[in-house]
């Protein structure tokens, strides 16, 4: 309400987003960023705003990552079907495990989803079609709409178009009508239930929507980089998306944008910071910390849970009204 | 019997071989407003989650509008036009007191799972949620988040929402508690208004309130019916002068 | 006998950002027996929750026997010699009725002589029968007794008593209200929040009234009767 | 004639998770060593290199490669372990035209059905250790096996690849049992496995399982009535083992620190800096890159194609091996050997973990061409 | 001879009593997490890392101090808790008031701390710790040749699981433990120090992961991260037999061990999943688990 047109600005970021390849920017790194920058914006579709933490995302990415990679390689589907059938697939997949974890809130949720995707990773590793642990290679880009997608260029255009697509279904969902009773049911769903609204149901869509979208990021993701493997069904991945929307704020729509870029940048670059801080301070052990990411990131965890709960773009937002309040 | 609108038959609910609420046979005719005392602990609210299906109940049958509704859930009884507020107020605190109203009014426009929508529809309802405002002193608040009125405010705005869905049978848990005296003034007053073609069925400690409004009362004691009638009647009830209205007789007529 | 046991000066007190007691004074000499009146949600409770600091934000002062509280966490205020009976009985389902009866520890600083099982089962022989039944498989009156039982063993000499006679058979009460007068003799200070006028009437020192989270009412037993006119109005239920 | 003025040379390697011993850090030593024993310049300019851990994720193996070629100008990639983390960067490095040299990547799909021409896979496959254990415990009296096989892509083709030698060389598969990756427990597996009577035990696993693995069957005394036989271990596996669990056990390998005093001098350098004898990974790793500078210098110029064809032209004869890069698929063939680790009387020193049993040549243990089904590869 | 599912009756059984030998393991996870989530609500994600940590230090023990088996069996436990106590009063006491999850958050980020401090100094490949002299050896017991260490671990994990049960559910600090998770204002009121009752809960629950972590450390490779992998299975335990229920975690650990040997020896395959597969089926007919008690 404060902002008088906030669709303003999203157009400013994503248009400053749109010129980064031109200002010498590595086009892949932004592609992926922004893959998962989308699989954050879709986590915290449901965190945010229904109040239920999946800890088992990952399996949205994964199953979407292989559907498409099987579509475009093995069926040899045109790119923005097979993009949709990984998307859908997901959704499938999110009916399943929705249907069975919606029942139970709080802890219960995120334990029975990161046990489910637990259950799916397993399968992954065995089904044929998804190449175990060497995972599902050289999954073509094909074109999209007749435009080559061979060129990093054209593809980083596309996957910001498929990014600003679905953040715009984001950014619907959450002000329309469904996002409101969404919201109404995270703040007292005893009393949603009271006026006539059938939680289950609600939350039960917002799962899977929630579950497309990230499998539309795990599509996108396989198309950017050519390949699918378990990494990407992994419960590790399951909770780097948390970190990524805890660093960048909960229930905001950019915080979990800004969160994929710091953890991804963070997990690229960790070596070469280390590297400088040894420099710097002349302590050895510095080197070292390009192999210490999980340590990294698990400090950035428990700092993020004890003093940053509204993340960076949360505090950035309070800061920026208590500065504005006198 | 299609005067009554509200009837259960022994219903029964126990917690872990307590007993909560004992064989209650209760009788709400249509258009009343129906009171239900009883002292603390006596199962009243249990009743309501009964009603409401927020519980299960252990034994029994809920009829409605001679509708058997003891399987339904708690959506579809609401959606029948059973709407209850609670005994703690519930509001949606981020909410603003405009979006808490109009979440109720939302429900009948049909597009609550349309994702893709904006939210211009509902702004069509924003005159008709104004209006019920006016009616519990609100409307100047409309734009402030509902978490930050104070505690009486608040449960003005759940009788508002409550009011909002046109409810066939209101069921109100304590309304008028935490309020100051003006606000429960209002708040009866307000209650015997909408009353009117409708039936409200509510638990009040207030006697005033209770005694001025209430064309029938039960009352509960350790989760069984004590007593059942009118105020006159039921105030000289012996029963529940030991059991609830202490044992001064005294007291009771201070009330009137 | 003129000790002050308990001492209470311009407290107020919170639940989340509900402001429940607005300055409430309230002093209790030693082996006295002070009833909380009031109607309902007045702030009786919560002054007892209060002085047990387990309300949520509180402010003023708290003394017991001299030493102040406000600031102390709860444990430690307990073991300055309070027994808090709180209104919803508190018994543990997942505790026998044995194991609720030795629940609470004993005091650090015992100023009364605690009372031994058998004394306690000798009061109340329902008790004793029931012994090794989950506590909440009781009857609400046997629930009561041992809610109040439970403190009598730990050396509190300061009892907290909330609404004790809420929903007992006449019988009980009666011998709740002879086990009071037995407790005064031993020399045990007791504040009690009654809803039952009959029950507080004859047992207490002292009365006061709570409305709005504030006192409106002090006045020592014997202006009780010149009094009936000023409490018909204000606890007119 | 060098591209960016500099020769820059990449690593891609598991540096922190399960392959960090086996390649990791000692990798990125042996590399350097290569580049000092170079004196840091090849054709006339400068050598740089740089490296990077993949935490055993092809996604990150092949982002890094795809960034290193696209905004470092990179000139050789190698690959350290990991067949998922090669195959993508295989399949980059074609993309951008650059030579791809795979050392740790066990997967023989690499110059087969998944071939490029960029593709070198120098040390060792899936297939040669196949023929090397298989074949050569089989003829040494081991004819009935039972596997133990991880179930996943990789289990699947080490231990398909095994059976068939071994039912060629005159032996008999009498059963299999599948266990999950990272199956902590192999209790119920061995169980199964002592219950058949076979007389080798074909661990068709790798890292953690198969240490898990052997130390389960030490305890149930699977050990006393069968032969362990590892189809993908390394020095580094026997050493944190132990060789009381691990005596008698058979495994193949392309390069052992003792076999021959030129590789033991290396190690003793190696050894110096790193505190532990190099795996056979590691003296690859220095091998290649020395066989690529050497190439480069001899043609005064790191332009991939004419360096690759350069490499595959000349024979390799250092002290980790003495072989070719075949032409046609980038296949490295070389001799193997058939080791059997030593029991503790034996052992004379540290690291003194193996006797050489056989020594298999290229020809035998490597697919033929004529079995290959990489599509460069004219039949 | 006797078959059932097309295997030998006698070999069935030893797959059974391997089974046990797990189960015992997740038997005592589990009921570490249950006292956890019992008295503080927390899903102490950590507890995979602490039994680590318990491995490691038997391990470290032995290499750096000389310590054996038997001395770090009782030392590694008390050094965990004492981490414990730590993690509790520095970390999770913030997190009460606030929702659940914050709790599993925070507790990751720990497991995350932890397991990179591990790999940092001692990688991941793993260290050897040999089965103690004492239990050396196998015994024959016809039907199998049951390892003495798993004999042990068997009886230790279940002498242990029911002392603490037994401690619980009947002694007073049983008891006042029990009364402290249903209503801990109102124990506190009584005059107990119910934080310091919960640091010390936090703290014996660790200690438990460090107990099983060095039981396990002579059967499987000491390294940073076998926690991990077995945290997941022991939370869909948890899950299967209903959150919070001392007996209830014991039992279905012990059960589920079982059915998964069963599954190793039926359809090997699926041996990973079958607890998952369980866990699905147990959601659907009773959502509160097996033991758990419905809101
Ligand atoms: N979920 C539950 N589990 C166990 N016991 C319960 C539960 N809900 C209510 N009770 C018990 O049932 C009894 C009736 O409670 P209820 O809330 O219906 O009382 P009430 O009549 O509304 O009282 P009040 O006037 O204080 O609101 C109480 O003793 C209460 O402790
Ligand atoms: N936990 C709580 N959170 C918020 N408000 C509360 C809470 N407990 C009590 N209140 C409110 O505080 C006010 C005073 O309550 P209190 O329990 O002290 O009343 P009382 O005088 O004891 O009456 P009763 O006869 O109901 O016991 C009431 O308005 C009540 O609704
Ligand atoms: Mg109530
Ligand atoms: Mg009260």
């Amino acid at each position: 309400m404060n902002n008088k047109n906030p669709l303003l600005g999203y157009g400013a970021l994503f248009l400053a987003i749109a010129c980064l390849p031109a200002l010498g920017v590595y086009p892949i790194f932004v592609m992926k960023v922004l893959c998962f920058a989308l699989f954050a914006c879709a986590f915290n579709l449901l965190i945010g705003f229904t109040g239920l933490l999946s800890f088992g995302h990952a399996a949205f990415l994964g199953t979407a990552a292989y559907a498409t990679g099987h579509a475009l390689k093995v069926w040899g589907l045109p790119t923005p079907l097979g993009l949709l059938f990984g998307a859908l697939a997901a959704g499938g997949v999110g009916l399943v495990f929705g249907l069975l974890a919606i029942r139970r809130v709080g802890i219960y949720f995120s334990m029975i989803t990161l046990a489910l995707s637990q259950m799916l990773y397993f399968v992954f590793l065995q089904a044929p079609f998804t190449g175990g642990e060497d995972g599902l290679q050289s999954v073509p880009r094909g074109s999209f709409l007749g435009l080559d997608l061979s060129s990093d260029l054209t593809l980083y255009y596309v996957v910001l178009a498929i990014f600003i697509g679905a953040f715009w279904l984001i950014y619907r969902t959450v002000h329309s009508p469904f996002g409101q009773v969404l919201t109404s049911i995270r703040e007292n769903e005893a009393r949603a239930t009271s006026l006539g609204y059938d939680t289950d149901k609600f939350k039960l869509l917002a799962f899977v929507l929630s579950a497309t979208l990230a499998g539309l990021a795990g599509a996108t993701k396989t198309l950017v980089l050519g390949f699918a493997t378990l990494t990407d069904a992994l419960w590790t991945t399951s909770g780097a998306v948390i970190l990524m929307t805890l660093v960048g704020g909960m229930g905001t729509l950019v915080g979990p944008m800004v969160g994929a870029l710091i953890i991804i940048a963070l997990e690229n670059k960790i070596g070469d910071l280390g590297k400088a801080l040894a420099d710097l301070t002349g302590v050895a052990w510095f080197n070292g910390l390009g192999e210490s990411v999980s340590l990294v990131t698990g400090l950035i965890f428990i700092v993020c849970v004890l003093a940053f709960r509204r993340g960076v773009v949360g505090e950035a937002h309070a800061l920026w009204l208590r500065l504005r309040k006198p | 019997m299609s005067e009554l609108i509200l009837e259960t038959k022994n219903l029964t609910k126990e917690f872990k071989g307590f007993t909560a609420v004992d064989q209650v046979n209760l009788q709400v005719e249509r258009g009343h407003i129906h009171a239900l005392l009883g002292p603390n602990g006596a199962g009243k609210t249990t009743c309501f989650n009964l009603l409401t299906k927020f519980l299960e109940p252990t034994r029994g049958t809920i009829v409605f509008n001679g509708v058997d509704i003891t399987r339904e859930k708690s959506a579809e009884i609401a959606r029948r036009g059973v709407i209850r507020s609670f005994q703690i107020s519930a509001v949606f605190p981020h909410l603003t007191v405009l979006e808490n109203v109009r979440i109720g009014l939302q429900r009948f426009t049909g597009t609550s799972f349309h994702f893709w929508k904006g939210l211009t529809g509902l702004k069509q309802l924003d005159a008709r949620v104004l209006a019920l405002l006016e009616l519990v002193d609100l409307r100047d608040a409309a734009h402030l988040k509902a978490g930050d009125l104070p505690y009486g405010r608040k449960r003005a705005l759940e009788i508002a929402t409550t009011m909002a869905m046109e409810p066939t049978l209101m069921l109100l848990d304590e309304p008028t508690q935490g309020m100051g005296h003006e606000d429960v003034d209002r708040i009866t007053e307000l209650i015997k208004r909408v009353a009117e073609g409708r039936t409200v069925l509510m638990v009040e400690h207030n006697m005033k309130v209770v005694s001025r409004i209430a064309d029938r009362i039960t009352v509960l004691a350790r989760g069984a019916v004590l007593a059942e009638g009118d105020y006159a009647t039921v105030s000289k009830h012996p029963a529940v002068l030991e059991a609830y209205m202490g044992s001064e007789a005294a007291e009771l007529q201070g009330a009137h | 006998m003129s000790e002050v046991a308990l001492q209470i000066t311009d407290l107020h007190a919170w639940y989340g950002e509900s402001h429940i007691l607005h300055g409430l004074n309230l002093s209790v000499k030693k082996g006295q027996v002070l009833t909380l009146l009031g109607r309902n949600g007045a702030g009786r409770t919560t002054t007892l929750r209060a002085i047990m600091g387990l309300t949520g934000r509180r402010k003023g002062s708290i003394r017991v026997h001299g030493e102040e509280t406000i600031g102390m966490a709860t444990h430690h205020i307990a073991h300055l010699g309070l027994g808090y009976c709180p209104e919803e009985r508190g018994i543990f389902a997942s505790l026998t009725t044995e194991e609720n009866l030795r629940l609470p520890p004993p005091l650090k600083n015992r100023r009364s002589t605690p009372m031994s099982e058998a004394d306690i089962y000798a009061m109340f022989p329902n008790l004793a029968e029931r012994k090794h039944s989950p506590g909440t498989r009781l009857s609400g009156g046997e629930q009561q007794m041992l809610a109040v039982a439970r403190i009598l063993r730990t050396g509190a000499d300061i009892l907290l008593l909330d609404e004790i006679s809420e929903g007992l058979a006449p019988v009980i009460v009666q011998a709740l209200a002879r086990m009071i007068t037995a407790l005064k003799a031993r020399g045990f200070t007791i504040i009690m929040v009654e809803q039952n006028f009959r029950f507080a009437a004859p047992l207490a020192d002292h009365f006061i009234v709570v409305e709005h989270g504030e006192v409106v009412e002090s006045f020592p037993a014997a202006e009780l009767p010149a009094k009936q006119a000023v409490l018909d109005v204000l606890l007119s239920v | 004639q060098v591209s960016g003025d500099v020769v820059k040379i990449g690593f891609i390697t598991d540096m922190s998770s399960v392959y960090a011993d086996i390649d990791g850090a000692g990798g990125v030593e042996a590399i350097k060593m290569a580049i000092a024993d170079m004196k840091s310049m090849a054709a006339g300019k400068k050598i740089e290199f740089i490296f990077a851990d993949h935490q055993n994720k092809a996604d990150v193996a092949a982002s890094k490669a795809r960034e290193w070629i696209d905004t470092q100008g990179l000139d050789l990639l190698i690959g350290g372990t990991n067949s998922g983390a090669n195959l993508a960067m295989a399949t980059v490095a074609a993309e951008k035209k650059r030579p791809f040299i795979s050392i740790g990547a066990g997967s023989s799909a690499l110059t087969n059905d998944k071939c490029t021409p960029y593709t070198v896979h120098y040390a060792y496959d899936t297939v040669a250790l196949a023929n090397g254990t298989g074949a050569a415990v089989t003829k040494g009296g081991g004819k009935s096996w039972f596997f133990l096989q991880a179930d996943y892509a990789f289990g699947q083709a080490l231990q398909a690849d095994t059976a068939k030698v071994v039912a060629a060389s005159g032996g008999k598969v009498v059963g299999t049992v599948k266990h999950p990756l990272n199956a902590s427990d192999f209790s119920s597996f061995l169980l199964q496995a002592q219950g058949s009577g076979a007389q080798i035990l074909g661990l068709a696993n790798a890292g953690g399982d198969t240490i898990n693995a052997i130390k389960a069957a030490n305890e149930f005394g699977v050990t006393k009535t069968m032969k362990l036989a590892g189809l993908l271990m390394f020095i580094n596996d026997i050493h944190s083992l132990g060789l009381k669990t691990t005596e008698g056990m058979y495994l193949t390998d392309s390069w052992y620190w003792n076999q021959s005093p030129e590789a033991r001098a290396w190690s003793r350098r190696f050894f110096e800096k790193m505190k532990r004898m190099p795996s056979s990974l590691q003296a690859a790793d220095y091998s290649a890159v020395t066989h690529y500078l050497n190439a480069v210098n001899a043609l005064k110029t790191d332009d991939a194609d004419k360096v690759l064809a350069k490499m595959k032209d000349t024979p390799i004869n250092d002290f980790y091996t003495k072989g070719k890069i075949r032409k046609e698929d980038g296949r490295g063939v070389h001799d193997m050997f058939l080791l059997q680790v030593k029991s503790q009387k034996e052992s004379v020193e540290p690291w003194d973990y193996f006797k050489v049993v056989t020594r298999i040549p290229g020809e035998e243990a490597f697919t033929k061409l004529a079995d290959s089904k990489c599509p460069l590869v004219k039949h | 001879m006797t078959e059932l599912f097309g295997i030998p009756l006698p070999a069935l059984l030893g797959q059974l009593l391997l089974g046990l030998v797990n189960g015992s393991f997740y038997a005592m996870l589990s009921l570490g997490l249950a006292v956890i989530f019992g008295m503080l609500g927390i899903i102490n994600f950590a507890h995979g890392a602490l039994y680590m940590m318990g491995a490691f230090l038997a391990w470290m023990g032995l290499e750096y101090l000389g310590l054996n088996y038997w001395v770090m069996l009782l030392l590694a436990p008390l050094v965990v808790g004492v981490l414990g106590i730590l993690i509790e009063r520095l970390l999770l006491q913030w997190l009460y008031k606030l929702d659940h999850i914050y709790g599993l958050l925070l507790t990751f980020g720990i497991t995350l701390v932890m397991e990179g401090v591990f790999r940092s100094f001692y990688g991941v490949s793993g260290q050897q710790y040999s089965v103690p002299e004492a239990l050396q050896g196998a015994t024959n017991l016809g039907f199998m040749v049951l390892p003495n260490y798993r004999a042990w671990v068997v009886v230790a994990s279940i002498t242990v699981c029911l002392g603490v049960w037994a401690l619980i559910e009947k002694t007073s600090l049983g008891a006042t433990l029990r009364a402290g998770t249903e209503n801990p204002k109102l124990v506190q009121a009584f005059g107990i120090n119910v934080p310091r009752m919960i640091t010390l809960t936090y703290a014996g629950g660790v200690a438990l992961a460090a107990f099983a972590g060095v039981l396990a450390a002579p059967i499987l490779q000491v390294s940073a991260l076998m926690g991990s992998n077995l945290i997941i299975v022991v939370f869909a335990v948890v899950v299967i037999g209903g959150m919070g229920s001392i007996l209830g975690s014991v039992i279905t650990g012990l059960g589920l061990g079982v059915i998964e040997g069963l599954t190793k020896v039926v359809y090997p395959e699926a041996s990973s999943t079958v607890v998952f597969v369980v866990m699905a089926i147990v959601l659907l007919l009773r959502p509160a688990g097996l033991f758990g008690k419905e809101k």
